[in-house]
């Protein structure tokens, strides 16, 4: 219901605009955008509700590993045994009520954008492929939606980026896409070395936890060459180092929307397949990759951070702390310990709410100083004390500052990354500090200084200097005001997650004696 | 379970943190409204209920306390989650929060309510008509009562976890309030300077809490502080992890070598440089430290955490002389301060070291051992008991001194507008080209702060100066006043941990020579400013009008001078005491409590110490300021009388300036001066490594990203396409070398057939 | 009788002249012509195997082949026709406009 | 019911759908040349109306006649078609042969499929040129020449009679009259690439393509030839027999060897693609579609014949003695065709070479038939079946996407040429469903889901994997089928692919249209249908599939 409405609708909107004059689409750029946001609020009172019990009743804090609530299961490609299976659970059902969330923020924070007729159904299109990644649970189905959330992103790019768009857009496809067929083959190769050969990722964890009881499924050589098939489809697609350079570009040149919903949901999309395949089904591959990941992920985190500093575009730089971010989870997994487990999926949570209102200052930035230069505009404080108090605040949540959402998840990574790698401790602490240095440096030459005067940028071209409009502030305030409830009451999904990874950890073997 | 009244005391914290949007979006509503302006001081009148009531919540506590011992409040918990395998102490599984009461909490309670309700008061005279920030100011009281929630929390936690979520509020108000200056760069970097120097030592701050964390599985006071928790610790891990967060407390407490942001963050308003600067967030680290005490006093550790508390003796030590040097040379009055409020906390670190080593050395937990009075007990409570009381003492005398900064440097700006305001021909106060002009006028050299441009005030703000006076002595040590009771105390365990381990020695002299230079430099700007004559036009114009200033400062020279009457009550005593028997008004009355300090203090047994308590004060109250009063002394202007118990002063200084004046040019130009001038240089060696080494590696870095982690998979493109074009020149258009082509297909088919067979 | 493997072998050498002809040489035509050679070496060998293999089915697959040699011819010359038509050349090697 | 030749009626219901194919050329010949021609009674001064030449009916003449004609043919021909598809659930099929027992056509879903692919890929050709037939780049104001309807019949009669050649490859169960049916579709495509005869390219590809073509299938001929002479007949039965016992002989190998040679031409295998591209810009659009599509698959049909019934060994026997040389040629095959299109300026070569990376992937799925029963797999035949049918899956939607591409190119050609990429510059403003059309096919083409691109790309890769993991149990990667690395070559050919295709996109998105292009295209109607048809199928057999699996596996089944 939550995917198909959303794809549905905007092939609906896309058709209906097509046929139209560029005159005439224009016209319909305020009802596109209007129905889009509609949809997605109803969207968002859909998966509200659900979480609130009020459709379905499910207890969240109940589900253990693989078992899915609001599961519907219909017959797709008969032939193939492939099917439209959908449910949901504690490692998706935040995802999910994320994406939701994020649609019609990100609609709001771009209202004005050029060529809304297109914009915002795209903008519903790829929502819902989201909201399908997420919620499938049927191989084919998950890698088709995985593969369809690049489309409407790569338009968005196109028409809507920036200088470079054409470059970061190809770029970004084709890392993606180059990553998800290794992935795509992976998978196939694991389909057809089971007994009981079925897309159904339920089935193919209850089967290989069946076969792992007497020895390792598949041989370990095997879980591992497939394991890290699948695991660099994800990896790519996170972004972890050396993976990642796709994401500055593809960042720098989104629209802000865009950015939003790439930062947001998009890049989560790798943890959690992650979490939902190559650990699920390989949990021995994984014990011998812990190392491994956790050199990947503490790559990432320390070079993302070190880039971040030496970058002059805001952007840019925010995309590179996200690269930073992302390493945290693979950190977490690598902890083997549930409450790593459970950090690193507070972390997509957290990162989701808090790198969309980074992405939402930057484009404002953009789109009212034409530039993306750190340093171009100082002072924002005076004129523009807007725009400097949420950009502020995202700052401060993103750096991990206590009571705010990204602070829960850092603070458990690091309890159950001592546990496991004692001193190595110290290169995620020096990442925090690095983390503040490039956020205040770049705080000090916008926020802060500029004189008593403030000069306006010369991209302005002599313009007064606007703050950010209604519908921007609107979105900040949202964003800022989740951040703080999920700083403050984590628990309102962590307790799902953490249920999560306790069940999985058992279930799978690891972990516990 | 105690109910009662502490069921709200978690009220003290969240009623500053809901009223901080309330503020904020007020401020936003109706900046530049008449009404809001002048009536609510721009937030200011809002503010200060709330932190009045908050006061006296806090002061309802404070009394249940000390008449019920009320204990812990578990609130719930806050967050929890799976741990599957344990190690052998760890059981639980969750972050609590509540509210934890301990003699400790009570004495730091009331400093952060009580200042920040008395700074709320002065600020509403010092902001309102600061004339930087027109229209403006409701920012800075929104930041303002942030950072009183996030003081009254940190204190009020019941885990170490929550002290260091509120810790960090409060690194982030101090960082908004540093920069409320924005505009000036000199503010800007100076904020970030603060935040970055501090979040270093969080950094180590949060792993010392994963350590602590991983070892008890809990961060509950509760939990951490049970002696059979403890027994179960690996002293060893211990040390590591209470040492990484002494490297927080360092940060927070701008201690060698993270101290270079207090200077800098003068650059905040003056209210903030008193409240956060001086007497509330810079004690947090302190706070921190003190709340280990339980974990060195523990049986099972014993003599296995001797090496931490002299590395935290030793911070101190250096810290101590090294800022009381710093402040020799200053010339701003603010940065005086600030140097001594960096020596005065380092005073107490090393207290603090010295009684943790103590407790940790000495068979001290009981008072009585067959019938008899324990002296280790004795020793390690009147040890611990002297740092916690010199920081109480420390932070009304500081937070004072610097309202009176502020109230000197607030005239002085004032006098300084008015008179440049006779220049001009400017009708209009209030209008906005005027704030325009208005900056003109900062442009100029003009610097209030500066104490070159003051001497003399004595007796055009005798409000202030008797304040500044009365807070002088404290932190000088002059008998009776103060810190008089405190700091001998600590300067007398440091010696007598020195007598035990040589390697104490060091922060033990330290101490001892820090006590005459602290008087030399308090009585140096005490001197400059408010004796001697004038020292410019602005300086003589000078007088005191608001009255929202001298409440603050009255009060708390009252406070500061009832010192005395705390020490009667066996405060050193009572706030070290971790057993709930010694309760406030103890069983002996007033002289009694007296002569236990004098007891324990003064009136040492041993020779050894009751020379060196005697050293101590002789060097501090006579010999620093007799040399600063034979430098800067002097007699005010003809005609100007200062009140009858500054005047006495004022002449002594004058004639000791006229008998025993001597040329310190030769030392005024000597290397180390300069040295001294330049903060030790370092300032420059961290900014050049940021510059130089970080930046400079991070944009090598960043250009290898881009060139050769990007460049790599470009090149693989680039490489690509040329292939492609080199493949397609196979295509050459001729029809024969297509048939050739194929022909050797033919053969390649051939080859591979034959292979196969 | 000739033994059918020395007609084999002719029809051997004929393809090879064929093959080899048709991408060593320019001129269109003799291309065309070297294509004639290799048709007829697998009609030679046709033949020669039906005699053989005593099967007539082979003799059918010549005729049809020498048919499908003739219309060949004829598109052939009727394109190189056209060819020279635009590019007034029958050289394979000067008609290169459409390469890489 | 009487037999004509050696064919019964029966027989000739059987044929129904090549028969139709044949009447229509018929009506073709004759309906354009109806008029009130008269036949003169020799001796005589009677005349007789006879109805041909003359002065030609008004109704006859019309230029579109010969293509509505043609597509009716094709139309009912793979209406036909289909029908039995769908109707037909018996795997074994119906032998025509000849009075002496020889097996001439076999009518099965094998070969009703292929015939359904060259259909519809004929249709929409025909479709597509409806309106007109751009003589070529430069527009003409001389009406006449452009829709003259001689002209036009011959070029329809062209298409039918390739139609016909293909059904015959389709049917033909004895090697040497698939030849004959391989040989007049080639000839009439070879005549079709050269119709614009009056363009200096359109001359220049079709010699290429005919030269290079019939020395390909010369050589097939002369492997034919030495194939007869080492069994004794070319009949596929027969030839399996005798390769089950005689397989490895020096004779069979070099026989096998030129055979593959011509086929390998057909489907444009490295090294004998050079032409293909030439021939493709050469060409007009549509058929340079057909020879991407219909001619592919037709090549393809050879190939599975020959190795598949002839020289695939039994159940017991291991891997096929060509798998090394089919894979080494497929690794070859996709990588030059990707890489070769990397950097291609011209959209229509471009096509081409993606046309030859496609060819790779063909033969990479042909290999892993090869080793169909390697690790002996539980259900080998079952594994085998897998792999073909998605051969067949594959090339069926491939003439959705492959033809839909070149149709759009077809729609710029109108306009003025379409050899270089710039010449899509603005589509994307221009013509907003046509750009979306273009997206669709060039994704559809790398494998993104949910086109149908996606599900065939996805069938093959199964198919391999599925025959590469044998059964089902591997201490390690490597101890699976060598086959496997084609199917990871495979996807990573599929991501170098990505980077053309998308730069088609980005080039219709992004840049801004040349000079004098700018408004919106002609209208062109017939192409639009065909192109909108072809969008639709490539996103409807991606999503919903399953049918037409279903009938390719009955029709693999039918193979054996």
């Amino acid at each position: 219901m939550l995917v198909i409405l959303p794809i549905l609708a905007s092939i609906f909107l896309l058709i209906l605009t097509s046929r139209l004059n560029p005159v005439a689409r224009a016209k319909f750029d305020a009802p596109v955008r209007m129905a889009a946001l509609l949809l997605s609020l109803g969207m968002f009172t859909l998966a509200t509700l659900m979480f609130l019990g009020q459709i379905g009743g499910v207890d969240w804090n109940n589900i253990t590993f693989n078992t899915f609530e609001f599961q519907e299961s219909y017959v797709w490609i008969e032939q193939l045994g492939i099917t439209w299976t959908v449910g949901v659970d504690g490692l998706s059902f935040p995802m999910v009520w994320l994406t939701t969330l994020l649609l019609p923020i990100a609609i709001v924070a771009t209202w004005n954008e050029k060529s809304g007729a297109t914009y915002f159904p795209l903008m519903l299109m790829l929502g819902g492929a989201l909201i399908g990644v997420f919620v499938a649970l049927d191989m084919f189905m998950f890698y088709v939606f995985w593969e369809l959330t690049l489309i409407p992103m790569f338009f968005m790019i196109l028409k809507w980026g920036g200088k470079d768009r054409k470059y970061a857009s190809q770029k970004f496809f084709i890392y993606t896409f180059t990553a998800s067929v290794i992935m795509l083959l992976g998978l196939l190769t694991m389909y057809f070395l089971m007994d009981t050969q079925t897309f159904n990722m339920q089935d193919m964890i209850v089967q290989a936890k069946g076969e792992n009881a007497n020895g390792v499924w598949l041989g370990l050589e095997v879980q591992k060459v497939l394991f890290i098939m699948l695991m660099l489809g994800f990896l790519v697609k996170l972004p972890a180092a050396p993976f990642h350079t796709w994401l500055p570009d593809a960042h720098v040149q989104a629209p802000t929307g865009g950015s939003m919903m790439l930062a947001g949901v998009m890049l989560k999309m790798g943890a959690y397949g992650m979490f939902r395949l190559p650990i699920s089904l390989f949990p021995h591959a994984l014990q011998e990759f812990q190392f491994i990941i956790m050199m990947i992920g503490l790559v990432s985190l320390v070079w993302g951070a070190i880039v971040c500093l030496g970058q002059t575009n805001l952007k840019k730089m925010v995309a590179y702390s996200s690269v930073s971010h992302m390493g945290v989870i693979l950190l977490g997994i690598a902890s083997m310990q549930p409450l790593g487990w459970a950090a690193a999926l507070f972390m997509m949570f957290a990162h989701g709410i808090i790198s969309p209102m980074l992405f939402a200052v930057c484009g404002a930035f953009k789109h009212h100083y034409h530039s993306m230069e750190i340093g171009a505009m100082r002072g924002m404080a005076r004129h523009s004390p807007w725009l400097a108090t949420s950009m502020m605040f995202g700052w401060m949540a993103s750096l991990g500052l206590p009571l705010l959402a990204g602070f829960v998840a850092e603070l458990m990574l690091m309890v159950a990354y001592w546990y496991e790698y004692g001193w190595w401790i110290i290169f995620p602490g020096l990442v925090l500090a690095i983390t503040a240095a490039y956020y205040l440096w770049s705080m000090q030459r916008t926020i802060f200084e500029g004189g008593e005067e403030t000069q306006p940028p010369k991209s302005l071209h002599g313009e007064p200097v606007p703050d950010i409009d209604n519908p921007e502030k609107l979105a900040m305030l949202l964003l800022a005001a989740f951040t703080i409830l999920f700083g403050i009451m984590p628990w309102i999904f962590l307790d799902m997650m953490d249920m999560w990874t306790r069940s999985a950890m058992q279930f799978l073997g690891l972990g516990g004696d | 379970m105690a109910g009662g009244i502490i069921e709200y005391a978690i009220f003290i914290v969240l009623l500053p943190m809901l009223i901080f949007p309330v503020i904020l979006f007020l401020g936003h509503i109706f900046n530049g409204n008449q009404t809001w302006v002048k009536s609510a001081k721009e937030g200011g009148l809002v503010a200060l209920p709330i932190m009045v009531a908050s006061f006296i919540l806090s002061m309802l506590v404070i009394v249940e306390f000390i008449g019920n011992n009320l204990g812990e409040h578990h609130i719930g918990t806050w967050l929890s989650f799976g741990w599957i395998e344990s190690g052998s102490t760890i059981e639980a599984n969750a972050f609590n929060v509540g509210i934890y009461i301990d003699h400790v909490t009570v004495m730091l309670l009331f400093v952060a309510s009580f200042l920040c309700m008395l700074i709320n008061i002065f600020s509403i005279g010092y902001m309102n008509t600061d004339p930087v920030n027109d229209n403006r100011n409701h920012r800075f009281y929104a930041e303002f009562v942030l950072f009183c929630s996030g003081m009254l929390g940190m204190v009020l936690a019941d885990s170490f976890l929550w002290l260091f979520i509120f810790w960090e509020l409060m690194g982030l108000c101090s960082y908004l309030l540093i920069g409320f200056y924005y505009h000036k760069p000199s503010a800007a970097y100076a904020a970030k300077k603060a935040f970055l120097t501090t979040r270093v030592g969080d950094v180590f701050l949060v792993i010392g809490l994963v350590i602590l964390w991983n070892l008890f599985g809990s961060l509950d006071y509760a939990v951490v502080f049970d002696s059979a928790n403890i027994a179960k610790v690996d002293p060893g891990q211990l040390q590591i992890a209470l040492g990484m967060m002494f490297i927080g407390a360092v940060g927070k407490s701008a201690q060698f070598p993270l101290h270079v942001w207090l200077p800098d963050a003068m650059e905040g308003p003056t209210p903030v440089s008193a409240l956060i600067h001086a007497a509330t967030m810079v004690n947090a680290g302190l706070y921190l430290v003190a709340r280990m005490f339980p974990l060195f006093g523990a049986e099972s550790m014993h003599g296995e955490l001797v090496d931490l508390a002299f590395i935290i003796a030793t911070i101190g030590g250096i810290t101590a002389v090294m800022a009381a040097a710093i402040a020799f040379v200053q010339d701003d009055l603010k940065k005086v301060l600030a140097y001594s409020t960096m020596s005065q906390l380092a005073y107490i670190f090393t207290g603090l070291g010295a009684a943790l080593w103590l407790a940790n050395s000495y068979d001290w937990q009981e008072a009585y051992i067959d019938g008899k009075k324990n002296y280790d007990h004795v020793i390690v409570v009147v040890a611990f008991g002297a740092a916690l009381f010199h920081l109480f003492n420390h932070a009304m005398a500081k937070g004072m001194l610097f309202m009176a900064s502020g109230s000197v440097i607030h005239e002085m700006h004032h006098a300084h507008h008015d008179l440049h305001h006779h220049h001009d021909d400017h009708g209009d106060d209030h209008g906005d080209d005027h704030h325009d002009d208005h900056h003109d006028d900062h442009h100029d050299d003009f610097d209030p702060q500066s104490m070159s441009n003051m001497g003399g005030l004595a007796s055009k703000m005798p409000i202030t100066a008797t304040a500044m006076l009365v807070g002088s002595a404290s932190i000088m040590g002059l008998p009776l006043i103060g810190g008089f009771w405190s700091k001998e105390g600590i300067i007398a365990n440091a010696w007598r941990v020195a007598l035990e381990d040589p390697r104490f020695f060091l922060p033990a002299s330290c101490v001892l020579i820090g006590a005459a230079m602290t008087g030399f430099y308090m009585s140096r700007m005490w001197l400059k400013t408010f004796a001697g004559k004038p020292k410019s036009e602005v300086a003589e114009n000078v007088h005191e009008h608001t009255p929202w200033i001298p409440i603050p400062l009255v009060t708390l020279t009252f406070v500061t001078l009832s010192s005395v009457i705390l020490a009667g009550m066996m405060f050193t005593k009572w706030v070290a005491t971790p057993e709930s028997e010694y309760v406030f008004f103890g069983k002996m009355g007033m002289i009694e409590g007296l002569i236990y300090e004098f007891e324990h203090v003064f009136v040492n047994p041993d020779m050894f110490f009751f020379v060196l308590t005697y050293i101590a004060i002789f060097i501090g109250a006579v010999v620093g300021p007799g040399l600063a009063m034979a430098l800067y002394g002097g007699a005010l202007s003809d005609g100007e009388k200062a009140k009858p118990w500054m005047q006495p002063i004022i002449n002594l200084s004058s004639r000791v300036n006229k008998k025993r004046g001597f040329d310190n040019s030769a030392w005024a130009n000597s290397g180390l001066s300069n040295a001294l001038k330049e903060r030790l240089y370092f300032d420059k060696w961290y900014d050049a490594a940021m510059l130089k080494l970080v930046a400079g590696f991070a944009n090598v870095s960043a250009a290898f990203d881009r060139k050769v982690v990007d460049g790599t998979i470009k090149t693989i493109e680039s490489t690509s396409q040329k292939l492609s074009t080199q493949i397609r020149r196979l295509t050459t258009g001729s029809a024969r070398d297509y048939i050739m082509m194929a022909a050797l297909g033919v053969l390649v088919i051939y080859l591979l057939l034959g292979v196969m067979i | 009788m000739i033994d059918p493997a020395w007609v084999s072998v002719l029809s051997a050498i004929l393809f090879t002249i064929g093959l080899w002809g048709a991408f060593t040489r320019k001129n269109a035509i003799i291309v065309l012509m070297c294509l004639e050679l290799i048709l007829n070496a697998a009609n030679l060998q046709f033949v020669a195997a039906a005699i053989q293999h005593g099967d007539a089915s082979g003799w059918v697959y010549a005729i049809f082949a020498i048919a499908i040699a003739a219309s060949e011819v004829a598109i052939g010359l009727a394109i190189f026709l056209a060819m020279y038509g635009q590019h007034e050349t029958i050289s394979l090697d000067d008609v290169n406009l459409l390469k890489n | 019911m009487a037999a004509i030749g050696g064919m019964s009626a029966e027989d000739l219901k059987l044929l129904a759908p090549e028969l139709t194919v044949f009447v229509g050329l018929l009506l073709i010949m004759i309906v354009p040349n109806l008029g009130n021609g008269t036949f003169r009674i020799p001796g005589t001064s009677i005349r007789l109306p006879w109805f041909l030449g003359g002065t030609r009916y008004k109704f006859v003449s019309s230029p579109r006649l010969p293509g509505l004609l043609a597509v009716l043919t094709m139309a009912v021909a793979l209406f036909q078609v289909v029908a039995y598809l769908i109707n037909s659930n018996g795997l074994d099929g119906d032998v025509v042969s000849s009075n002496s027992g020889i097996e001439i056509f076999k009518i099965n879903m094998f070969s009703r499929i292929f015939e359904a692919i060259f259909f519809a890929a004929l249709l929409l050709a025909a479709i597509a040129s409806l309106d007109r037939l751009p003589i070529g780049p430069q527009k003409s104001d001389d009406i006449d020449v452009l829709f003259n309807n001689r002209r036009q019949a011959d070029f329809y009669i062209l298409m039918l009679t390739s139609a016909l050649g293909m059904s015959v490859v389709a049917l033909a169960q004895d090697m040497f009259v698939l030849f004959v049916g391989l040989e007049l579709a080639s000839f009439s495509t070879y005549v079709l690439v050269a119709f614009h005869k009056e363009t200096r390219a359109g001359s220049e590809g079709g010699a290429k393509y005919f030269i290079v073509g019939s020395v390909a299938s010369a050589v097939g001929l002369y492997g034919l030839s030495m194939l007869y002479l080492w069994a004794g007949s070319l009949q596929f039965e027969v030839l399996a027999v005798k390769w089950a016992d005689d397989g490895g002989s020096a004779l069979s190998m070099m026989a096998l060897g030129f055979v593959l040679v011509g086929f390998a031409f057909k489907i444009s295998a490295v090294p004998f693609h050079f032409a293909a591209p030439d021939a493709y810009s050469g060409a007009n659009s549509p058929v340079a579609g057909v020879l991407a599509t219909a001619s592919k698959a037709m090549g393809m049909l050879g190939l599975m014949r020959v190795l598949l019934i002839v020289t695939i060994p039994e159940a017991s026997g291991g891997s096929a003695i060509w798998i090394g040389l089919l894979g080494v040629l497929a690794a070859i095959t996709m990588t030059w065709g990707n890489i070769a299109a990397l950097g291609s300026e011209n959209p229509k070569r471009m096509l081409a070479y993606s046309s030859v990376a496609h060819a790779g992937y063909m033969l990479a799925a042909l290999t892993a038939i090869g080793a169909w029963n390697w690790g002996l797999a539980e259900d080998a035949e079952g594994a085998m079946d897998v792999v073909v049918a998605a051969l067949l899956f594959h090339m069926f939607v491939l003439v959705f996407f492959k033809l839909g591409a070149f149709l759009v190119l077809g729609v710029l050609e109108m306009e003025g040429g379409a050899s270089r990429l710039s010449s899509l510059a603005g589509l994307g403003k221009r013509e907003p469903l046509l750009a979306v059309g273009m997206f669709l096919f060039m994704i559809s083409l790398a494998g993104v889901p949910p086109m149908a691109g996606f599900l065939s790309k996805l069938l093959v890769i199964m198919g391999i994997v599925e025959v590469a993991t044998g059964t089902g149990s591997l201490s390690s990667i490597g101890d699976a089928h060598w086959v496997w690395w084609l199917a990871l070559l495979m996807v990573l050919n599929s991501a170098i692919s990505m980077f053309y295709y998308l730069r088609i996109s980005v080039v219709m998105y992004f840049h801004e249209p040349e000079e004098g292009r700018e408004g919106p295209l002609a209208s062109g109607k017939s192409i639009r249908v065909a192109i909108a048809l072809c969008a639709i199928g490539t996103v409807a057999f991606g999503l919903v599939g399953g049918e037409l699996v279903e009938i390719c596996r009955d029709a693999a089944q039918s193979l054996r």
